[in-house]
C-alpha cells in the first residue's frame, strides 16, 4: 500500500482545526499525537457494545471484555516481538512504567550501588532513578551527550562497573531526537551482567520497536504518543525479570487470595496490574498500533524520514537559527536555537499564526543544563505532516524573527 | 491616577491596533524599552517561579508607595511587565493588593497571556501583590 | 424534573445488548457501570477537536485542554464539596489511590503502630495496608461485622488507642450494601487525633458524597464505577494531608525543577499527578457526574431505594434464599446465599438466561472468611435498572434452583 | 478407546439434546453422578487454583495408564470434570500429554466454559497433564 497523505489526513478531525482563524499546523507531536477515527470509533463502540468489568465475572459480556482485553495484550507482545504475552503490563504511561520498575529495584540497589542514565533522558526516566538512588544511597551517573546529539559508546564501556546494577537510556531523545544505539548498549550491558531499561516514549510510533532485537530487559511507552488513547501505557519487561521483581500496586486482579494474615499474589503479567484495568484504553492502543501497522511501519518511516530532511535544509537555510542535535540517526523531532531570542517570545507569536510547537526545556532541564540554553524551540513531526506545513512554519518563524529584532 | 485608570488607558492605548502583530509589536516595544532591574537583584532570590521565561521582580517602598523593578530574558514577558509595573508601581500597598489586572485580558491579546489562567503572569501578579503586602506590613511595624 | 426511566435507559447503548439471544439483564453494577451517550461523545469530541497535553505548552490547543482539564477538577471538587481544587488528584481509579496513600503514610507508620480497617473491605482497601503494616512493623486491626452487615462503633471506640496512626474503612460495602456512619468514624478518630481514609468506591454513584460534612482526610473513588470512563479516578485529601506526604510517582508536571544533584516538586494537586495526565478520561468523568447531577442525585436515591425495597422482598420470598446483609441504610446491593447450592453454578445458568450478576467473593475473600460463605450471588443495580429486571432475575434464579435440586 | 475417540462420543452424547436447559441438565446428572474423591485427597494439596469453585484433583498410575479422581463444590463444575475423566481417565501418559481438550467447545454449552478461555477448565485440564507428565517420569525412573 501506498502512502496517501490526504486520505491519512482525513483520518485525524483534529487536524482542521482553526487556531486564530488560521488552519492549525501542529507541529507538537512529542508531546501528544492526534487520534484517527478509527482509534475514537474504537473506544465508542467498546463503551456502546462491549463494556464490562473484566476476569472475575461468569457471564456473556465479561467474556467478551476480556477475550478483547487480552487480545489486545497479545497483539501488543507481538506487535514489539516480545516473546509473550505475559511480558506485557498495561499501565498508564511511560513515565507510570518507570516508577514501576524502580520501585521493584528499590529492593534490589543497595549502598554503594550505581545505576547509569544520560544526561538526554526525560524527568520520567531521570527523577525516579535519582529518588531511587538517593533514597538507597546509589550513586546515579550520567552519560554525557556529544556535540552532534549523540552517546559515546566508549565512555559507557569506561563508566561500567562491577558496582553498576542498571542502565536505563531513552531510545530516542524527545528534544535530540536522536536513536540511540540501544542493542549496542543491552549488547555491553549483557556482556557485564547488567540489565537494561529502555525507555520507547518517542519510538513507538516513529521508529522499529522488536525488543528481542534489541533484547533489553524492560522497554516501556505510552499509547498517546502513538496515536493512543490517553491513560493507558505499556510496560514490558522479560519474564525473569518480572518475577523477580515485587508488586508495585495492590488490590484487584494482581491478588491471588488474601486472608487476615497474608495475601499471595497472581501470575505474571496480572501481578503488576492493581485494580480494575483501563479496558477501553488497550483497545484503543491496539487499535493505534494496527492503524499504524496498515499503513506499515516502512512507509511511515520513509515518509518521515523525508520530512526530516526537508525540513533540517530549510531550517539551516534560516538566518540566526541552529539546529540543535546533528545525529546521523535520527526521527522527524528538530530542536531549534534562535541567536539571541527566547524561545518563549516565539512560541507566543507563531501560536498567533496557528502553529502549534513547544517552546522550553521539554521535561529535560538536565540536557538544558549541559547544553547550556534555557530551552528551545521543537518541532515534532508525525504521520500526518506535511512540507506545506514545514513551510508555513518556516515562513512564521521569519516573520517572527523578525518582529522580535 | 488610580490603578482602574491606569488599567484604562493602557486598555485605550492598545486599541488602536486592530491587528494581532501591531499588538504584539507594541508589546515588544514597550519590553525594550523597560528599564532594567539593577544588576544586584538578578539573583536566585528574585526569580519567580512558574514562568516558562526567567523573571526577575524587586519591590522598594518610597513615600508609602510600593516601586517595582523588574526584567525577563524573554522579550514579550518584559512588555507584560512593562505594563504590569506601570498600573501597580508607584501605587499604595492596598490598592495593589485589592485590585484585579484582568486590563490585560482586555488588551486583546491572545488568551494565553490572561491573567486569569495558570501561567507566568499568575505567579507574577501574586508576587506584586506580595511584595505590597510585605512592604506595608515591614512598614507597619 | 421527573426520573424518565425509558428516557434514561436510551442514554445507555449496552443496555440494548442481547445474550444468548436474550435481551441482556445488567445487574453488576458494583463491579462496573455501563456509559450514557453523553459521556461516550464527550471523550469523542475531546479527541475530535480539542486533543492536546496540558499545562506546558503555548499554543491555543493545548490552553483549551488546560483548561477543559483544569475546570473538571473544580467541578468534581465542587461535586464531593471539597474545599478546593487542590485537594483533588487525579488517578488510575480507587486502588491506585489507596495505593498512594498507603505509599505515603509508610513514612508516618513506625514500628508498633496500628491501623484499623473493617472486615468487609474491598481487597484494595485491605492489602494496601496489610502490606504497609507488614513492611513498616505495624499492626493492622480489624472492625467486625455484625449479623446483619453492619459495624459496631463501640468496637471501634475499644479498638482506637494512642498507637492508632490511621483508619480506613469503606463508605459502602460492595458486597453487603452497607452504608457505613463514616461522619461518625470520623468524629471518633479526630477526637483521638486519628486521620480517616474512605473509599467511596461504591457511595459516588449511589450515595451523598460531601466530603466536609464527613470530614474524613481522604476520599476516593473511580470514574467507571459512577457511568464515567475506565483509566481514571480520583484521590480527595485534606491539603494539610497532602503536603504531608511525599510525592508518589516521578516525572511530568509533579516537578518543578530538576538538575543532576535534586530534584523540587510541584505543588498540589500536581504533585501527585506524574507524566502525561488522562484529559480525556478527566473530562469524561466529569461528564458522568453531570449526568448525574441532571437526573438529580435525590431522584436517583429514592428511585433506587424503591428498587432496593422491591427486590428486597422478592428475594425473600424465594425458597432457599437467604439475604447476606440487612443494614437499615443500604444501596440496592444485595447479595444472596443459596441454601445447599453454589454460587458459581447459580451463575453459569443465569448467564444462559441472559442475566449478568456476580458471583464469587467479590474481592472480599476477608468478609467471606468471617461469613464462613465460599462467596455469594450478588445482584447489584443502578439508576437504569428496572423492576422488571428484578422479576425477570428472580424467576430466572428459581428456574436455576429447579434445575441444579 | 482413543483420547479422541472418547471425546467424539460424548460430543454425540450431548448431540441430542438441542436445548441448552436439556444440555446443562445432563451435564448436572453427570455431576451428581461423579464419583467423589477419596475424602483424604480434599486438602490443599490437591487443590486447584484459578477456578471459582474449589477443585480436588488426585491422579494413580495404573498399568501404565493415568487413573483420576476429583471433586469440586459446585455441580456444573464437576460435570465438566467427570467429561473430562471420562476422556482422560485410564489413558496413557503421553497420549494425554499431546491431546487438545476443546471436545468441550464442541458439545455447544455455552463458550464459558471453554478450555480455550482463561478460566477454570484451563487450570484442571493443565493440572491434569501434569499429573501424567510426573507419573510418568517417576515410573521411568
Ligand atoms: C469498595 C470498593 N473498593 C475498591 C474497589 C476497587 O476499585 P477499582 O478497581 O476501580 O480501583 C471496588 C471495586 O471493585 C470497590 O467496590
Ligand atoms: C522520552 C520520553 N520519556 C518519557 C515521557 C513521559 O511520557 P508520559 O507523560 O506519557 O508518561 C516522554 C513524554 O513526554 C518522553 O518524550
Amino acid at each position: 500500500m501506498g502512502f496517501k497523505i490526504n486520505s491519512i489526513r482525513n483520518d485525524f478531525p483534529v487536524l482542521s482545526t482553526k487556531v486564530n482563524g488560521k488552519q492549525l499546523v501542529y507541529l507538537d507531536n512529542g508531546a501528544t499525537t492526534h487520534k484517527p477515527m478509527q482509534v475514537i470509533d474504537r473506544i465508542s463502540n467498546y463503551y456502546m457494545t462491549e463494556n464490562s468489568n473484566v476476569h472475575r465475572a461468569s457471564y456473556n459480556l465479561s467474556h467478551i471484555a476480556t477475550d478483547l482485553f487480552e487480545n489486545s495484550r497479545k497483539f501488543i507482545a507481538n506487535f514489539i516481538n516480545a516473546a509473550s504475552y505475559r511480558e506485557i503490563i498495561f499501565t498508564k504511561g511511560t513515565t507510570e512504567s518507570v516508577n514501576l520498575v524502580a520501585s521493584g529495584f528499590s529492593d534490589i540497589i543497595t549502598e554503594g550501588d550505581e545505576i547509569i542514565i544520560t544526561v538526554m533522558e526525560h524527568h520520567s526516566n531521570f527523577v525516579p532513578w535519582q529518588q531511587l538512588c538517593k533514597k538507597n544511597k546509589a550513586t546515579l551517573r550520567f552519560l554525557s551527550v556529544l556535540k552532534d546529539g549523540t552517546i559515546d559508546l566508549s565512555e559507557l564501556l569506561a563508566m561500567i562497573n562491577s558496582k553498576t546494577k542498571l542502565i536505563s537510556i531513552t531510545h530516542i531523545s524527545n528534544v535530540l531526537g536522536t536513536i540511540n544505539p540501544v542493542k549496542k548498549i543491552s549488547e555491553i550491558a549483557h556482556n557485564n551482567g547488567v540489565p537494561v531499561f529502555v525507555d520507547g516514549a518517542q519510538a513507538i510510533a516513529h521508529a522499529n520497536v522488536d525488543v528481542s532485537e534489541i533484547d533489553c530487559d524492560f522497554y516501556c511507552f505510552s499509547g498517546h504518543k502513538a496515536y493512543g488513547p490517553m491513560g493507558i501505557g505499556v510496560l514490558y519487561g522479560k519474564e525473569e525479570w518480572l518475577n523477580r521483581l515485587s508488586p508495585y500496586q495492590y488490590g484487584g486482579e494482581m491478588i491471588s487470595s488474601v486472608n487476615f494474615k497474608s495475601t499471595t499474589f497472581n501470575e505474571l503479567p496480572y501481578k503488576f496490574e492493581a485494580g480494575t484495568p483501563n479496558v477501553a484504553g488497550a483497545l484503543g492502543l491496539e487499535r493505534s498500533l494496527r492503524y499504524i501497522q496498515d499503513i506499515g511501519l516502512d512507509n511511515i518511516f520513509k515518509y518521515e524520514d523525508d520530512l526530516l530532511q526537508y525540513a533540517t535544509k530549510k531550517f539551516e537555510n534560516i538566518k540566526g537559527v541552529m539546529i540543535i542535535g546533528n545525529a546521523k540517526s535520527k526521527i522527524p523531532v528538530i530542536s531549534l536555537n534562535i541567536e539571541g531570542l527566547h524561545p518563549y517570545d516565539i512560541g507566543i507569536l507563531l501560536d498567533q499564526m496557528g502553529i502549534a510547537i513547544r517552546t522550553g526545556n521539554h521535561c529535560a532541564q538536565p540536557l538544558m543544563e549541559a547544553l547550556e540554553l534555557p530551552g528551545t524551540l521543537r518541532v515534532s513531526m508525525a504521520l500526518y505532516n506535511t512540507k506545506e506545513e514545514i513551510d508555513l512554519f518556516a515562513d512564521a518563524l521569519m516573520k517572527a524573527i523578525d518582529m522580535l529584532t | 491616577m488610580t490603578i482602574k485608570e491606569k488599567s484604562e488607558a493602557i486598555v485605550e492605548e492598545f486599541a488602536i491596533f486592530d491587528d494581532w502583530m501591531d499588538k504584539y509589536a507594541h508589546l515588544i516595544e514597550l519590553g525594550k524599552e523597560l528599564p532594567i532591574i539593577d544588576e544586584k537583584y538578578k539573583d536566585e532570590s528574585h526569580l519567580i517561579s512558574g514562568c516558562q521565561s526567567r523573571v526577575w521582580l524587586h519591590a522598594d517602598y518610597v513615600n508609602d508607595n510600593v516601586v517595582y523593578t523588574a526584567d525577563s530574558d524573554a522579550v514579550i514577558t518584559k512588555g507584560i511587565i512593562s505594563l504590569l509595573i506601570r498600573v501597580m508601581s508607584d501605587a499604595n500597598p492596598s490598592e495593589i493588593y485589592s485590585s484585579d489586572f484582568t486590563f490585560i485580558d482586555d488588551i486583546g491579546l491572545s488568551t494565553h497571556l490572561s491573567p486569569t489562567r495558570a501561567n507566568g503572569l499568575v505567579s507574577m501578579v501574586k508576587q506584586m501583590k506580595l511584595y505590597a503586602k510585605a512592604l506595608y506590613l515591614r512598614a507597619e511595624k
